[in-house]
């Protein structure tokens, strides 16, 4: 039988929105538990009476359930395993579900013994910020940090690929509203009726907001039932869309708010085909921000031990979990809430002791009703320190001097194991923020609320400081209204329920207690009063720097209960008021988020679209080994049927394809190179004006190789154009710049040359793009084209035709990559693999192999054909070697600034050829070229070598092109090229980048 | 351009698709069966026409006997000749293929006036049919997809999952998107993995 | 000023810390200034202190219209290394690298300066090829680059994404191990108490308005706190540059862009290095409070706005999970931007200007923060000499008129590419 | 996300367009040597305001058009949208510029 370690002791009998017959079993450190379905990690917790559950980030205190909220610091806890281990995970925002596994974190060996307690002892040392006066020394930092990186941090990291799946979504509405509580119900029932298409998210599994942990009452009767009401009638609408477990987390420009919706977290694992997380974008006309406001504490001496808790939150605990957080309750308050508090648990069962008001005059409307539960109320009085390692065991309760400063007559202590406490309430100004806006303190709530609005996120209710539930829901609906008249909408009238309110007697401000001990400020960063009156001593006294210097509210919770504490002594300290300190930044995200959802599902070899060309399958199914070139997709080179990859046979491989294009005739897919469709009548002068040779001339049927330069004078690609009509040109780009020179061209054409008639079109997609070349590739041509002549005359160099291969419409180009005779056959994408392999049949009788992007790498250098190495952005045509490509009869792209001084340095690098002078070794890409290679650094620099051939079959020895300074190159022959990084020296020959065919016979054979 | 054999050029024609389109059902179909449909609409004709003279366009238009959209992000026509709204004086005009469109036009306008750019083979058309489409839509681009604001016969050059596509709404729940040859097999991954929550069935 | 040493830690602690002295004062300002240097960022606060260290200046005023470090210098990666492949940005970086050395000892404040290696990975071959030409041309300069290969990569990092299933499979990398990362906020107020013990005055809350000029001269600089006079001036206001220079009728080769960045929960020591994605633009270390901090791309639009939007943040994290799946699960605490002064070559501009006794420290795109003393240092020369730093000679704002730019990345005149 | 008004488009998302920068330099004539100074200030000069700044972007998802766009750099907001010859400045003062 399942033994179950705990009975739920702390559980009330009935009451609570948790449901009893669905029994829930989890895990906690290993220990089995049982909970309800209904309830949180926390709550479930508490119900089995597990008061200890972390330890805190610097001192290791012990620490227990602080908040029933999002804004928890304390209970952080390691939910799940394996590869869904998740770290950091708030017990307090988790929901049970069956089988849940969680573990304490930041202790070691276990949660009771955790060695590091020590720190909690060497705390007077560990002040804010000791670490910079200190670990300067020998044996440096980096010896010191490897003890104070492992001490840091909190849960562990995960070293698994997520087994989940992520989702996005992009919605559009009228009105979102963020938040679901009264004032967000109130708000989406009046914008729902007046026809308005509304989004509500709200983070928790159902609306209601702080009514859920609440006993009020609307209409006379608890204030589910009006909720309930309301979802019914929302979820009646089909304008409306209501979206729970949605969390906003930050507020963009535009008025666009992104939320994550939590598909499957409260699923032990995500259903088939579900997500784990999906993110929304949400563009919103405009923006409801409800979303209620935080309770704070109040910083007394060891305010942080388990069994001390949020007033809210204890009242959360009855009220919504039917938990009770404790037997004995003290209640220590500076606002009306702490006998809200006292009553519920009172009539929960809890045993309240006091109720610790710093406050004078205590509201007369309560009398009646601590009367009737015969409560203790301390006016004037405070709670000064606590007692218990692992948990409350007792408070000190004082009167406070008229000054607050100090303590006044004997204090004395009373047993309890809870306390709670409330400091007041800070509205949830973050979204606000985060769209621009500047938060104003107002004294009359002790907080800061919206200030002047900044995009259309308009606040209502507790989160524009309105704390009364009568004026939340008035304000939601009202600020609807507005909205929906702003909309040219017809407005509904909505009846504003009627509450059971008391009228709220003003807070008195009350941030810390005067005392010894620790006091702490921010529980997760373990951030101290001390820590902030030295911060203050020593200068650190902006509220930025504040934050910095003492980490104060830079945790996952980013101080939602610490921050304007801090803020506020900080203001006590330079006895400034507190909008004179203001707040720090407020950023997203509003609570933490995972970076799943963020990459949706573009991960894996989904990252980045693959792209691929007409005739990939034939590639893949033949041999070829892929390489990746941008996006796309293209063998790099083919092995045999038998052979395995490997560095042998890749070497066989290039070598077998570069030998039958130069001794017979080899077929490459170049469909990936960019090509754009180029019409009108001022084509020409558009060509003119891009590239900078001369183009006016080029008959029809003919191709023409060009450079273009961008505006600074350098050099920015190269291709070739032909003119296959009066009007109408055919350019082809390099494959990495093809978007990139229509972008360049569309921009001449619409913004700086709008007179030109000129359109372009991308029509790379649309062409399959082959090249057959190799001495015999007019054998083959003739066979695929039997009724055209294809000889050197009829079909010259530099042509173009536009012909019929056995039916299928073909561009072909005679054009030359590799130096050998060679036609570029281009046929609509949808025929290519057809006439790929036609080709291949044909070309059988002359043994024509595939070859891929090496072999034309090796050919292209042999031949001195400059490509992306060479084309690096910051070489000039010139130091190309293409300078007579540069028209001095026309102006052109580039041509005004190429003439700038540096730019004509006859120092520049230029273009050459190196052979390495033992014909045998291997120069490295990427190796530099130096006169002596034993000088010692630094060394001067002559030039380097930008792409090598590491066997050239043509030649029968290693080759490369690279770069050297002009003076060398008039004066040397010999260099050296050295790669450090490989321990390697070559000396190397300079020669002309041509080494192949200088007088390019072959191609015009 | 050489007039072309097309009845036999049609069985020759091969879809950047036809390597990955598996038919049937998947993906969570349950009792009610399918929420969507997805199809390959292969092989068409697509033709870029470019012309700002408003008396060739009218000739054109009755040559085709097909109306032109003057509104941004509108289509005209049916199956059988669509007409696309691309952007100033530029449209796309797609049809399944049967003889040659461009050699019509070509034959009987000037071609400093009409500009063509045969785009067929370059383009991937995927059709998206169901109540469930705009969900999936939704998925992969910001514009707004409610019926209200995309009905029917609107259309949208957008980015749709990282790429760039034509969406063009047929009918309220049927919808073509026009992408990349190049990038065809990937889309169809995403988008067989986006629908598969709504269970879908391919035809 | 009070030395900071364990000694002293221990000494207060039974103090209750009650005798440490403020780190730097809150002066009230002169009505003169021999320099004025305009920003209290890492690199105002080190041309300052190198100014009175080096120089033997002393009438110095720093002015700062916010907080002290509150700039670039406090929300930056922190990555600090020398791996530039021209000569100008080499021995510059070099320098800069060689003083964060000595950084924490010279300031007597821990900069945390964490030289645990900067790994940049490459994917294809010709990343391979451009990491072994600028690791090369590192080595042939005396600074220190290891390339590896995958099998060492995966054993430094096995966290990588080594698997099948990977778009763009890492091919090698290129190792400096003398990079690393600081403690930013450190690095601010080290040089601020530095340079405040030597004199500084440092005026927060102070922000620069507007000039007086006579002849070719800034005579005043005119701030929110009142007017100043000035012997000379210097601009080290990062991704304000533009909007300073405009108040003196000055148009510069300078756009501001933000630049995002990320901090996660804190977590147990997980990453070791700096390591860079070559296939995306994104980088990541630990912070050592455990925070994983990483960034990517600029948000590729001109703002002042320190705030970023989605669509970036979208493409960094999918770059991150392309490179490191395993931290799908993980969750971000907090992000933010800064403005970059993004220049026309990628490459920073420290030197004299148009004007006679203005000097410039700006373009320093995403990667002025490593900089910082290198920064101060050359730029505290140029100051006091009136001549750039052999160090800083070719990173004038002349060299685009001359058409000698320091571009390393070859992406021209187009500063959100860089 | 910036929402951009493309002209023809209608609203969508700036993660659709390629920005390409400020909208205000105009491109000079080649010229001698006089003109040295306006292709420096062209190529590589930029006003950088913090406030208003007119700037170009491509539509480069859509109807690739090159939109200009007159935003707020300090606080994002798009003021107005318009073709590339259109004034923005102007239009927002009400005089509109016939081209
Ligand atoms: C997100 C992000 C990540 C980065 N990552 C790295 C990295 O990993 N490695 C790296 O080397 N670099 C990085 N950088 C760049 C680096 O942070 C900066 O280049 C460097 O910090 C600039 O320092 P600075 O002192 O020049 O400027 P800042 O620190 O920005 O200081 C300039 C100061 O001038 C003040 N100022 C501005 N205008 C005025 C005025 N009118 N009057 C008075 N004061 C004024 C500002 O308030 C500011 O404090 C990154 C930057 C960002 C934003
Ligand atoms: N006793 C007091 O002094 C006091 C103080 C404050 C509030 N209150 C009471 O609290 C209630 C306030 O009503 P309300 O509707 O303004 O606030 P609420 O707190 O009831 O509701 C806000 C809801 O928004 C959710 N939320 C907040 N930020 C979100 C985000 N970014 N994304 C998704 N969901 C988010 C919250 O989880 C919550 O469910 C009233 O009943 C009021 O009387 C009382
Ligand atoms: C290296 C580094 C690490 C950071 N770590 C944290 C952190 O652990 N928690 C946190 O809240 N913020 C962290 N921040 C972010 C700061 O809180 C802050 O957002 C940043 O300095 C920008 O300032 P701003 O948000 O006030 O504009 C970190 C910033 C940097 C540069
Ligand atoms: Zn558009």
């Amino acid at each position: 039988m399942f033994r179950f370690q705990s009975r739920q002791q702390q559980r009330l009998d009935d009451g609570g929105q948790i449901n009893r017959l669905a029994p829930i079993n989890f895990t906690f450190d290993g220990k089995k538990f049982i909970g309800f379905d209904g309830d949180t990690l926390a709550s479930a917790l508490l119900a089995n009476g597990v008061r200890l559950v972390g330890r805190s980030f610097k001192y290791h205190r012990p620490r227990g359930i602080y908040s029933a909220g999002i804004e928890e610091p304390n209970a952080l806890v390691a939910l799940r395993s394996g590869d869904r281990h998740e770290p950091n995970t708030r017990a307090t925002a988790i929901e049970l579900f069956p089988g849940l596994e969680a573990k304490s974190q930041n202790r070691w060996p276990n949660l009771l013994l955790d060695y590091l307690q020590i720190n909690n002892l060497l705390s007077p040392f560990l002040s804010a910020g000791f670490y910079y006066k200190t670990f300067m020394g020998l044996p440096g930092w980096h010896f010191y940090e490897y003890f104070i990186r492992k001490a840091a941090g909190m849960g562990d990291g995960t070293k698994f690929k997520d087994p989940d799946k992520y989702d996005k979504k992009h919605v559009h509405c009228d009105i979102l509203i963020v938040g679901g509580g009264p004032t967000g119900i109130s708000a989406a029932v009046t914008a729902g009726r007046a026809g308005a298409r509304v989004i509500l998210v709200d983070n928790h599994p159902k609306l209601g907001g702080q009514l859920n942990g609440e006993r009020y009452f609307l209409d006379k009767k608890p204030a589910h039932h009006w909720v309930e009401r309301c979802v019914e009638e929302l979820d009646g609408l089909e304008n409306v869309t209501i979206a729970t477990r949605t969390s906003a987390f930050g507020y963009y420009d535009s008025d666009v708010v992104n939320a994550i919706e939590s598909v499957s977290d409260h699923l032990p694992e995500p259903l088939d085909y579900q997500c784990r997380q999906r993110l929304w974008q949400i563009r919103a006309k405009k923006v409801i921000l409800a979303t209620g406001a935080t309770e704070r504490p109040i910083v007394f001496s060891n305010n942080d031990r388990p069994g001390i808790m949020l007033a809210s939150a204890a009242r959360r605990y009855v009220n919504q979990y039917a938990v009770k957080p404790g037997k004995k309750a003290v209640i220590f308050t500076n606002n009306d809430d702490g006998y809200k508090t006292a009553f519920d648990l009172a009539r929960s069962g809890v045993e309240v002791v006091a109720v610790v008001d710093s406050r004078k005059n205590i509201p007369e409307h309560f009398e009646k009703e601590l009367n009737e539960k015969d409560i203790e109320v301390i006016a004037s009085s405070v709670v000064i320190d606590t007692y218990g390692y692992f948990g409350l065991n007792s408070v000190k309760i004082g009167t406070l001097s008229h000054d607050g400063k100090t303590i006044e007559s004997n204090p004395y202590i009373v047993s309890a194991d809870l306390l709670a406490v409330s400091g007041g309430w800070s509205p949830n100004v973050h979204l606000y923020c985060h769209s621009g806006g500047e938060p104003v303190y107002n004294d009359s709530i002790e907080a800061f609320v919206p200030g002047e609005l900044s995009q259309n996120g308009h606040s209502a209710g507790a989160s524009r400081g309105s704390f009364s539930l009568t004026d939340c829901l008035q304000e939601g609906h009202n600020i609807a209204n507005t909205m929906a008249k702003a909309l040219n909408l017809e407005v509904a009238e909505q009846i504003i329920p009627e509450t059971n309110e008391n009228t709220i007697v003003p807070i008195e401000a009350l941030w810390r207690v005067p005392g010894k001990g620790k006091k702490f400020v921010d529980l997760q960063d373990d951030v101290t009063e001390s820590d902030i009156t030295l911060a203050h001593r020593e200068g650190y006294v902006s509220v930025e720097h504040l934050k910095r210097y003492t980490t104060l509210g830079m945790g996952t919770d980013q101080g939602k209960t610490s921050n304007l504490n801090g803020q506020a002594i900080m203001a006590q300290e330079k006895s400034e008021p507190i909008e004179k300190i203001g707040t720090t930044t407020f950023r997203p995200p509003y609570t933490p988020i995972a970076l799943g959802p963020l990459a949706g599902r573009d991960i894996g070899l989904s990252y980045k679209h693959t792209r691929r060309s007409a005739m990939h399958n034939w590639h893949k199914q033949n041999g070829a080994i892929f390489v990746e070139a941008g996006q796309w997709l293209r063998p790099q080179y083919y092995l045999n049927e038998m052979e395995q990859p490997s560095k042998e046979n890749m070497d066989k491989a290039i070598s077998r394809e570069v030998q039958t294009v130069r001794t017979s005739v080899g077929l490459v897919d170049v469909s990936t190179l960019g090509k754009i469709d180029i019409q009108g009548k001022d084509s020409a002068e558009f060509l003119n004006r891009v590239y900078t040779n001369g183009w006016t001339k080029l008959p029809i049927g003919k191709a023409r190789y060009g450079i273009m330069l961008r505006e600074d004078g350098l050099v920015f690609d190269d291709g070739t154009t032909s003119r296959l009509d009066e009007f109408h040109y055919f350019m082809t780009t390099t494959t990495s710049n093809a978007a990139a020179v229509l972008s360049h061209m569309e921009y001449y054409l619409q913004v700086q040359w709008p007179e030109l008639d000129v359109r372009v079109t991308s029509v790379t997609e649309q062409w399959a793009a082959m090249a057959l070349a190799g001495p015999k590739s007019r054998n083959v041509l003739s066979k695929l084209l039997p009724t055209i002549n294809v000889d050197n005359e009829s079909f010259p160099f530099m042509g173009v035709r536009e012909v019929d291969i056995e039916g299928v419409p073909a561009r072909i180009f005679r054009i030359s990559f590799s130096g050998e005779l060679s036609y570029e056959i281009n046929v609509p994408a949808d025929f290519g693999e057809f006439i790929w392999q036609r080709i291949l049949e044909v070309g059988k009788a002359h043994s024509i192999r595939p070859y891929g992007t090496e072999a034309m790498g090796i050919m292209r250098i042999e031949k001195g054909h400059v490509a992306g190495p060479e084309l690096d952005g910051r070489t000039t045509a010139a130091d190309l070697g293409l300078q007579k490509l540069l028209s001095t009869k026309k102006d052109f792209i580039g041509s005004k600034m190429m003439d700038r001084e540096g730019l004509k340095d006859k120092n520049r690098p230029r273009l050459v050829g190196l052979v390495p002078v033992d014909k045998k070794s291997r120069v490295k890409s990427g190796a530099i070229l130096v006169k002596d290679p034993t000088l010692a650094p630094p060394v001067p620099k002559l030039g380097h070598v930008s792409s090598s051939a590491y066997l050239s079959p043509t030649l029968g020895h290693p080759i490369s092109l690279g770069f050297v300074s002009g003076d060398i190159i008039e004066t040397t022959k010999k260099i050296w090229a050295v790669s450090p990084l490989h321990n390697e020296n070559h000396e190397l020959e300079i020669t002309d980048p041509v080494f192949y065919d200088q007088k390019s016979e072959r191609l015009h054979d | 351009m050489t007039e072309v054999n097309t009845s036999k050029n049609s069985l020759r024609r091969q879809s950047g698709l036809a390597h990955v389109i598996n038919y049937g059902q998947f993906g969570n179909v349950t009792l009610n069966g399918p929420s969507l449909f997805i199809c390959e609409r292969h092989p068409l004709t697509i033709l870029q026409l470019d012309t700002n003279k408003s008396k060739t366009l009218t000739d054109i238009s009755n040559l085709l006997n097909a109306e032109f959209p003057h509104t941004t992000n509108t289509c005209k026509g049916d199956d059988e000749r669509r007409i696309i709204w691309l952007g100033p004086n530029r449209w796309l005009i797609v049809e399944p293929e049967h003889g040659c469109l461009q050699t019509l036009i070509k034959n009987e306008f000037n071609s400093s006036e009409v500009f063509l750019t045969d785009l067929s083979h370059g383009k991937s058309t995927v059709r998206l049919r169901g109540r469930k489409a705009r969900d999936v839509l939704m998925k992969g681009s910001g514009i707004d997809w409610h019926l209200n604001s995309f009905g029917a016969d609107y259309c949208a050059h957008t980015k749709l999952f990282d790429l760039a596509a034509t969406v063009d709404c047929r009918d309220i729940d049927v919808f073509d998107i026009y992408i990349a040859r190049g990038f065809a097999e990937d889309f169809w991954g995403t988008l067989m993995d986006a629908a598969a929550e709504f269970g879908y069935q391919v035809d | 000023m009070a030395k900071y040493s364990i000694f002293n830690i221990i000494k207060n602690a039974f103090n209750e810390d009650k005798n440490w002295a403020r780190a730097w004062r809150d002066p009230e300002p002169k009505k003169s200034y021999d320099v004025i240097i305009i920003g209290a960022g890492g690199h105002g606060l080190a041309s300052a202190f190198y100014l009175a260290k080096n120089h033997g200046i002393r009438n110095i005023a720093v002015l700062e219209k916010g907080y002290l470090g509150g700039g670039n210098t406090g929300r930056n990666t922190t990555i600090v290394r020398s791996n530039y492949m021209l000569d100008e940005n080499a021995h510059f970086y070099e320098k800069s690298l060689q003083l964060w050395e000595q950084l924490s000892s010279e300031l007597n404040y821990n900069v945390m300066f964490s030289q645990r290696g900067v790994l940049n990975l490459a994917h294809t071959d010709s990343q391979i090829d451009a990491i072994t030409r600028r690791g090369n041309t590192m080595r042939l300069n005396g600074i220190d680059a290891e390339l590896l290969d995958e099998k060492q990569i995966r054993k430094l990092m096995p966290y990588l994404d080594f698997s099948n299933d990977v778009r763009f499979p890492i091919k090698g990398g290129l190792l400096q191990r003398r990079g690393g990362t600081a403690r930013h906020d450190a690095v601010a107020w080290g040089l601020a108490r530095a340079a405040d013990s030597l004199g500084v005055d440092i005026i927060q809350n102070c922000e620069v308005i507007g000039f007086e000029e006579t002849g070719n001269k800034i005579t005043v600089v005119k701030t929110s706190r009142g007017n100043f006079n000035c012997g000379k001036v210097g601009f080290a206001v990062a991704g304000n540059t533009g909007h300073l220079a405009s108040l003196i009728n000055l148009k510069l080769p300078i756009e501001s862009h933000v630049l995002q960045a990320f901090v996660s929960e804190p977590l147990k020591p997980m990453i070791d290095h700096v390591v860079t994605f070559g296939a995306g633009h994104f980088y990541i270390s630990q912070s050592d409070k455990g925070g994983l901090v990483f960034g990517g791309d600029i948000d590729m639009y001109n703002s002042y706005a320190q705030k970023g939007n989605l669509p970036l943040i979208e493409e960094v994290v999918t770059a991150g999970l392309a490179m490191i799946p395993s931290l799908s699960r993980l969750r971000i605490t907090r992000h933010w931007g800064g403005v970059m002064d993004m220049s026309m070559d990628g490459s920073p501009i420290i030197g004299k200007s148009p004007i006679d006794n203005l000097y410039l420290n700006c373009g320093w795109c995403y990667g002025g923060f490593k900089a910082t003393p290198g920064s101060g240092w050359v730029f505290a020369h140029t100051i006091a000499n009136d001549e750039p730093h052999r160090l800083n000679k070719g990173l004038n704002l002349e060299r685009f008129k001359k058409g000698r730019m320091v571009d390393e990345r070859g992406a021209g005149p187009f500063p959100n590419r860089h | 996300m910036l929402i951009i008004n493309c002209p023809l488009c209608g609203p969508r998302d700036h993660a659709e367009f390629t920005y390409v920068g400020d909208a205000t330099k105009n491109r000079p004539e080649n010229g001698d040597s006089s003109n040295d100074h306006a292709w420096y200030d062209f190529v590589y000069l930029r006003d950088n305001p913090k406030g208003l700044h007119e700037e170009l972007w491509q539509h480069s998802f859509g109807c690739r058009c090159f939109v200009k766009v007159l935003r707020n750099t300090l606080t994002h907001e798009i003021i107005a949208t318009g073709m590339p010859k259109d004034n923005l400045i102007l239009k927002e003062k009400g005089l509109e510029l016939s081209v």
